[in-house]
């Protein structure tokens, strides 16, 4: 028997009038792993990863996180954004959303707002609480942005980097939070190669730190490369799950792809 | 050479600094500043402008015959926008800049918040609008005097008017929720209450600048009033008659001085006939009230505006009492003004040792044919 | 149309709620008028146009001139109306226009709030330009519109006022939303409020377009300008403000964009107002005016017919 | 320097203006007496007046975009006096050190007039301040910040009037009473955004000044409150005058605190978490930041302080009515904020001195002042419509070194 899954997702629906975005998808990610979802354009991939962030609500089904080591599950369904962060899932976004008034080290620093305590009056008073509080950030900030590369841009305007070290920064901010399992909604879209590969070797790294990762990407090669299993959605469907020798040669992902009408 | 420039910089601003705290204008002896305050800007600026024009029309005459005791007056005008903040700045200009005497300022809260700091700098102050009883009654502010009738003055002609003179059992009253319409009409509902001869079956404020004043007059014509009495200035007040006569309502509509006003009728046209105004008596046939609206008309082009007799009589007094006076000592104008009459379009007049004018004479006028006639 | 509502109802309750009603379809029918213009403006750059209000005051003020100089020189009251109507729009239009040009178009790209201030200082401008160039004092507008002597039975509850107010509005509604929906014009606009720099790259002339916004929205305001005023009976350089933050507040409550929506939001205003006024107290109109638009706002955040905001997540 | 396109533009621009301003500035009507005045002569002065702007407004374009090359680096320079002055500690030091002194100083060699309206201008500072946490840095756009500032003085005015309480013992409660407004105010609008909460708190704001002007047993109506005492200093009570320089000091420390304490916020993990909230939304929740209590942290904290300045308000006038909080108040405030630069303290303190002092100040131009006002709002905007002073962030460094990675 396996241990309990981190993430284990049940008959998860979702309906935004009457229109079914994601029809009773299963899922379920064990620690360590990375999985990746993929699927055509619109198949619902990114309205999955709002239902399990807080941004929807889900109108049915079950999200059950379970932290690494722990038995005990937490249902996520129906919790703000913020408090599912704070339960250990983190993400990044499709389109890009820094903040992008802030430097990139103050980027990071947010994500380690629900972390840290201080409050008005700490801030006020900076007492030595605050202080250390205060420089732990800082610190544990540049580290990560150092994992990500981007330490020596640290007080750079983040939108002034380029597109893929913005890319980077998301999960350098994501990271901060000290999620167990990390969302990431396309990481490498608009990379050129190079970027890419970086990033390949970027998410290795992060997932050999101990997050388990479930990512949605289009770039197969690196699907093929990073993931321990795919799922395939389309239509808000899960149509095949499986290693990624599997996915490569199963007709009903092709099919998908290859836009043709599968109920004709 | 980086720091210097900062240093420079940095001087500038110092001496900008000093700049701005520097005394705006010299004492001249020679002149007696007369400060003029009041709105000049902004929604209320309508009651505020008729009395700079009325200072400027006395004092240019003043002038023209060689100022008093041989010095001419200064006008000093201040905006106060009516707002009681805007008030102390405007009352801290005029006494740092050295007026001796002050009109103003246009509205009671305005006024409220400016006397103390003329009070200190024993400075008079002269208001041909603020109505508010405190002012006088309070004792509080021996330097304050005024040329228009209190609150309760006024309410206390117009319901006496209305209760004996008309014999209405069913007041409504109404009020534009200002500081003077709303004293004046708290005023009425008493004495209604009081006299123990009708009842008050409606008492409710308007919204200023409303555009429509349909509803209220409905629910006027449901309380089943006979007569309304309306506190407040003369621009609502047109605009309730108007709305009376389009619903064919049958009431009598008396008010208070801010509708006692030459403009009332001309913006309610042919509906004021027949509405009622306390207002000082006597006005229409005093040579000195037509000589003053003669010479606005002539020198500004335009009609003269609410209260600009209560000013011209307020500037007219404020003169007189510092020629008799020799000067401008609070005690001596005081003394002045209490014992020597003076002759102003709202007739011969001296002030009581509250500092509310006497000789002005109060009474009730009905629009007719398109003239304020006062009804003995 | 009341008269018959009153011979059925000879209830003397039934008759004051139809009054009280018909006040506040008038004064509804106010709002909406001046709404349009807003909800037009904000609908195509996103701006609360704060200087909307001095437009339609400036179009009162503009009819004023001309209806009077036209009676002093003895034309028919038919003419005065027309010209008077005529001129209201051409001067409102113009003032939008280069309103527009000097105040909001520098800042297109500018933070959000920055227009903002330009318009409430805009506002602040022409109010105080209209006091130097005219007068402080309030005016007496002209009844440009008779009595009708077949409203007669009923003009103690409707007058001939209220009802050309409520017709033109009416037909106002329906001529803009024909506009928007069919015309050329009305299709650059609604790809100009959904996406000005793709609506620029299919060969709209976005700035033609936005100033077309202003202009008709400044047209509105000023047929706005003179029935009111002509339904009042005064004016002065102040009416413009408070009217105008009633008339914002009807079109939020509509849900500001949205065309039908200002002219609804108009209405709940104002019958509401006339309610309030009729069974509580009018000293607390505008609270419950305000508590309403709140009320509302918390239970549909966009307005009444405002499209819900889609996160795009 | 000019060709004859701009001159020909020039006149056309004036021939539009003639005819914009015709009917109000040459007609005037007297509708009882029938008279019309023709004043052909103000369109003169137009003509010429708009011509002129015009070749101004031009002439300073032309600069502009010729020396656009070379003025960038000069423009940048020039933007960054402010911030590099203060990034330099002894240059901040010596510059604050010099403000202070003549803070101090001032009002001794000024009339009480000066010192009054310099008094009314740190108040707006502060105001600018508080409302800053909401607008600028959380990004919440209020327009009925004046509802708060009315709470504040009217605590102090209804505490002393009944209770005798004095200004030290109010202004506690004031500031407090303020924030529990705020968050009530908060708590229904959290969901809406934008142009939506912007109308809501208007109507927030107009709800609390018709309550006052309308509940009179309860705040005696528009005839407002008089003979509020001013405050004192441990029981030492001061004439006039003296009231005026000590209200003054008052607010200079005032002012000190509240800076010192908004720049505290503004780094602080509150602070990220505002600026956060204002860049966006969704990503913010995402990161952890909890948005309901961080906006109603914003909301009661800039309330706060206009309760605080509200009973200052109160001592220093001694008397108020509800037509000191209308609407028009609210956006003067909201004014500075956008003028001085977003969530730019530096910015907000320019903000308030300009436009508090410059209608003071224009008092000069008499019925000019309030139309030049309403210009000079509009030209501000035009020219620099980011604000005076833009904000600058915070740098942070870490123990560590990171240096560069060298390009492959």
């Amino acid at each position: 028997m396996m241990a309990t899954p981190i993430l284990q997702i049940s008959g998860l629906t979702m309906d935004f009038g009457g229109i079914r975005a994601l029809n009773r998808l299963d899922l379920e990610v064990h620690a360590g792993e990375i999985v990746a979802l993929i699927g055509p354009n619109g198949a619902g991939k990114t309205t999955f990863f709002n239902c399990l962030t807080g941004i929807y609500t889900p109108t049915a089904g079950e999200i059950l996180l379970t932290p690494p080591g722990s038995t005990k599950n937490v249902s996520l369904k129906g919790l703000k954004p913020n408090h599912v962060t704070e339960k250990g899932l983190a993400r990044t976004f499709q389109n890009i959303r820094l903040f992008s008034q802030m430097t990139v080290l103050e980027n990071v620093m947010i994500g380690r707002h629900c972390r840290t305590k201080a409050f008005i009056l700490g801030a006020i008073l900076r007492n030595a609480a605050t202080r250390r509080e205060e420089r732990q950030i800082v610190e544990m900030s540049y580290a990560i942005l150092d994992k990500v590369g981007l330490a020596h841009l640290a007080n750079e305007f983040a939108r002034n980097l380029p597109y893929g070290a913005q890319r980077r920064l998301e999960i350098a901010r994501a990271l901060a939070t000290e999620p167990f399992l990390l969302l990431l909604d396309e990481p490498a879209a608009g990379m050129n190669p190079q970027e890419t590969q970086e990033l390949d070797r970027l998410i290795k790294e992060i997932s050999t730190d101990g997050h388990s990762i479930l990512l949605i990407e289009h770039d197969m090669k690196l699907v093929m490369s990073l993931s321990d299993r795919i799922f395939v959605m389309d239509y808000g469907k899960k149509i095949a799950q499986g290693k990624p020798s599997e996915i490569r040669s199963n007709p009903a992902v092709i099919k998908a792809y290859l836009g043709e009408d599968v109920d004709a | 050479m980086k720091l210097m420039r900062s240093k420079k910089i940095l001087a500038a601003a110092a001496i900008m600094m000093l700049a701005f705290s520097a005394p705006v204008a010299g004492m001249a002896a020679d002149t007696i500043k007369f400060g003029v305050a009041g709105a000049h800007s902004g929604d209320l600026a309508s009651y505020g402008l008729p009395t700079v024009n009325a200072a400027k029309l006395v004092i240019d005459q003043v002038n023209a015959k060689g100022g008093i005791n041989g010095k001419k007056i200064e006008l000093l005008i201040e905006d106060d926008v009516c707002k009681p903040e805007v008030a102390t700045n405007t009352a801290t200009k005029l006494v740092s800049q050295g007026a001796e005497v002050v009109l103003g300022h246009i509205c009671s809260g305005a006024t409220k918040s400016a006397l103390p700091i003329y009070t200190n700098a024993n400075i008079l102050v002269m208001s041909p609008s603020a109505t508010n009883p405190d002012l006088t009654y309070s004792g509080e502010y021996p330097n304050f005097f005024r040329t228009i009738a209190p609150d309760d003055m006024q309410a206390k002609v117009d319901v006496d008017y209305a209760l004996d003179k008309l014999g209405h059992t069913k007041i409504a009253v109404i009020h534009d929720k200002g500081d003077y319409g709303k004293g004046f009409a708290e005023f009425a509902k008493s004495f209604v209450e009081k006299s123990g001869k009708a009842e008050v079956v409606l008492f409710e404020g308007v919204t200023p600048g409303a555009v429509d004043y349909s509803a209220i007059v409905q629910k006027i014509k449901k309380s089943g009033a006979q007569a309304v009495i309306f506190g407040g200035y003369h621009p609502e007040a047109a605009k309730i008659v108007g709305m009376i006569k389009k619903k064919r309502l049958k009431v009598d509509f008396l008010s208070d001085d801010g509708v006692k006003d030459d403009t009332f009728i001309k913006v309610a046209g042919a509906d004021a006939e027949g509405v009622y105004a306390s207002g000082p008596k006597d006005t229409t046939g005093n040579p000195l009230s037509k000589a003053a609206f003669a010479e606005h008309k002539k020198v500004f082009n335009a009609d003269a505006g609410a209260f600009f007799e209560n000013a011209y009589t307020a500037t007219l007094a404020m003169v007189n009492a510092i020629e008799k006076a020799g000067s401008t000592d609070l005690a001596a104008l005081k003394k002045a003004l209490q014992t020597e009459k003076v002759d102003t379009p709202l007739g011969n007049i001296y002030f009581d040792d509250k500092g509310d004018a006497v000789g002005i004479g109060f009474s009730v006028y009905q629009v007719q044919n398109g003239a304020f006639v006062e009804m003995k | 149309m009341a008269a018959c509502f009153r011979f059925f109802f000879r209830d003397p309750g039934m008759d004051y709620f139809i009054e009280l009603f018909c006040s506040g379809l008038t004064r509804g029918a106010i709002y909406a008028l001046i709404a349009l213009g807003y909800t037009m403006v904000y609908g195509i750059i996103g701006l609360i146009n704060f200087a909307h209000g001095e437009i339609y005051m400036i179009g009162a003020f503009t009819a004023f001139i001309v209806a009077t100089v036209l009676s002093i020189y003895g034309f028919p009251l038919l003419a005065i109306v027309i010209l008077a109507g005529f001129a209201a729009v051409i001067w409102s239009s113009a003032y939008g226009y280069t309103v527009e040009k000097i105040a909001y178009r520098p800042l297109r790209h500018a933070p959000r709030l920055s227009p903002l201030i330009s318009a409430i200082g805009m506002s602040i401008f022409l109010q105080n330009y209209v006091l130097l160039a005219q007068t402080s004092n309030f005016l007496p507008f002209p009844e440009l519109i008779p009595e009708f002597a077949f409203m007669e039975p009923i003009a103690h509850i409707v007058g001939s006022t209220d009802i050309v107010i409520l017709i033109t509005t009416a037909v106002i509604m329906l001529i803009l939303t024909i506009v928007i929906k069919g015309t050329k014009v009305g299709k650059a606009m609604r790809a100009t409020s959904q996406d000005r720099t793709m609506a620029m790259l299919v060969g709209i002339n976005v700035n033609r377009i936005i100033s077309a916004t202003f202009i008709i929205g400044s047209a509105l305001a000023a047929v706005g300008g003179l029935l009111i005023a002509s339904h009042i009976g005064q004016i002065n350089f102040y009416i413009g403000f408070l009217a105008g933050i009633k008339a914002f507040t009807a079109a939020v409550l509509g849900g500001i964009g949205s065309i039908p929506g200002a002219v609804l939001g108009g209405l709940v205003l104002g019958l509401t107002e006339s309610f309030a006024t009729g069974y509580v107290s009018s000293d607390y109109e505008d609270v419950f005016a305000f508590s309403l638009l709140v009320l509302i706002l918390i239970f549909k955040p966009s307005g009444l017919l405002g499209k819900a905001e889609t996160k795009k997540v | 320097m000019l060709g004859f396109k701009e001159i020909k533009n020039g006149l056309l621009v004036s021939l539009w203006f003639v005819f914009l301003t015709f009917p109000l500035m040459v007609v005037k009507v007297d509708p009882v007496e029938r008279i019309v005045r023709w004043r052909w002569e103000n369109s003169l002065y137009v003509a010429i007046g708009t011509f002129a702007v015009f070749l101004l407004v031009k002439i300073i374009i032309q600069r502009r975009s010729r020396n656009a090359a070379v003025d960038k680096e000069a423009e940048q320079k020039k933007e960054s006096f402010i911030h590099r002055v203060l990034a330099s500690p002894r240059q901040k030091f010596t510059l604050i050190a010099l403000l202070l002194a003549v803070a101090i100083v001032f009002p001794l060699f000024s009339s009480s007039y000066q010192t009054n309206v310099m008094t009314t201008a740190l108040m707006y500072v502060v105001l600018g301040l508080g409302l800053n946490i909401v607008v600028g840095m959380a990004g919440l756009l209020d327009l009925g910040y004046v509802a708060f500032y009315a709470v504040g003085a009217y605590s102090y005015a209804l505490l002393n009037h009944h209770f005798d309480l004095g200004f030290w013992a109010v202004l506690p409660i004031g500031g407090g009473l303020a924030a529990i407004f705020g968050i009530l105010l908060g708590f229904p609008v959290l969901r809406l955004r934008g142009d939506y909460l912007a109308i809501v708190t208007l109507g927030f704001g107009e709800i609390i000044r018709l309550v006052l002007e309308n509940w009179s047993e309860f705040s005696k109506g528009p005839s407002g409150i008089s003979n509020i005492s001013r405050p004192g200093l441990f029981g030492i009570e001061f004439g006039l005058d003296g009231a005026i320089i000590y209200i003054y000091y008052l607010m200079i420390v005032f002012m000190i605190v509240t800076i010192f304490i908004v720049n505290r916020l503004q780094d602080s993990r509150l602070g990220r978490a505002w600026i956060a909230l204002r860049e966006d939304e969704i990503a913010c929740q995402a990161m952890g930041i909890d948005k309901r209590k961080t906006k109603l942290v914003a909301f009661s904290l800039g309330a706060f302080w206009a309760g605080i300045i509200g009973v200052v308000f109160a001592a220093k006038t001694t008397f108020i009515n509800p037509a000191s909080f209308t609407f028009l108040e609210s956006a003067i405030i909201l004014a500075i904020v956008v003028l001085g630069g977003m969530g730019s303290i530096v910015g907000v303190i320019f903000g308030a001195l300009i436009l508090i002092l410059l209608p003071e100040y224009l008092r000069a131009l008499s019925e000019y002042r309030m139309l030049a006002f309403g210009a000079i709002l509009v030209a501000m905007m035009v020219f620099r419509p980011q604000g005076l002073i833009s904000n600058i962030r915070r740098t942070y460094h870490s123990d560590k070194k990171f240096p560069s990675p060298t390009q492959q």
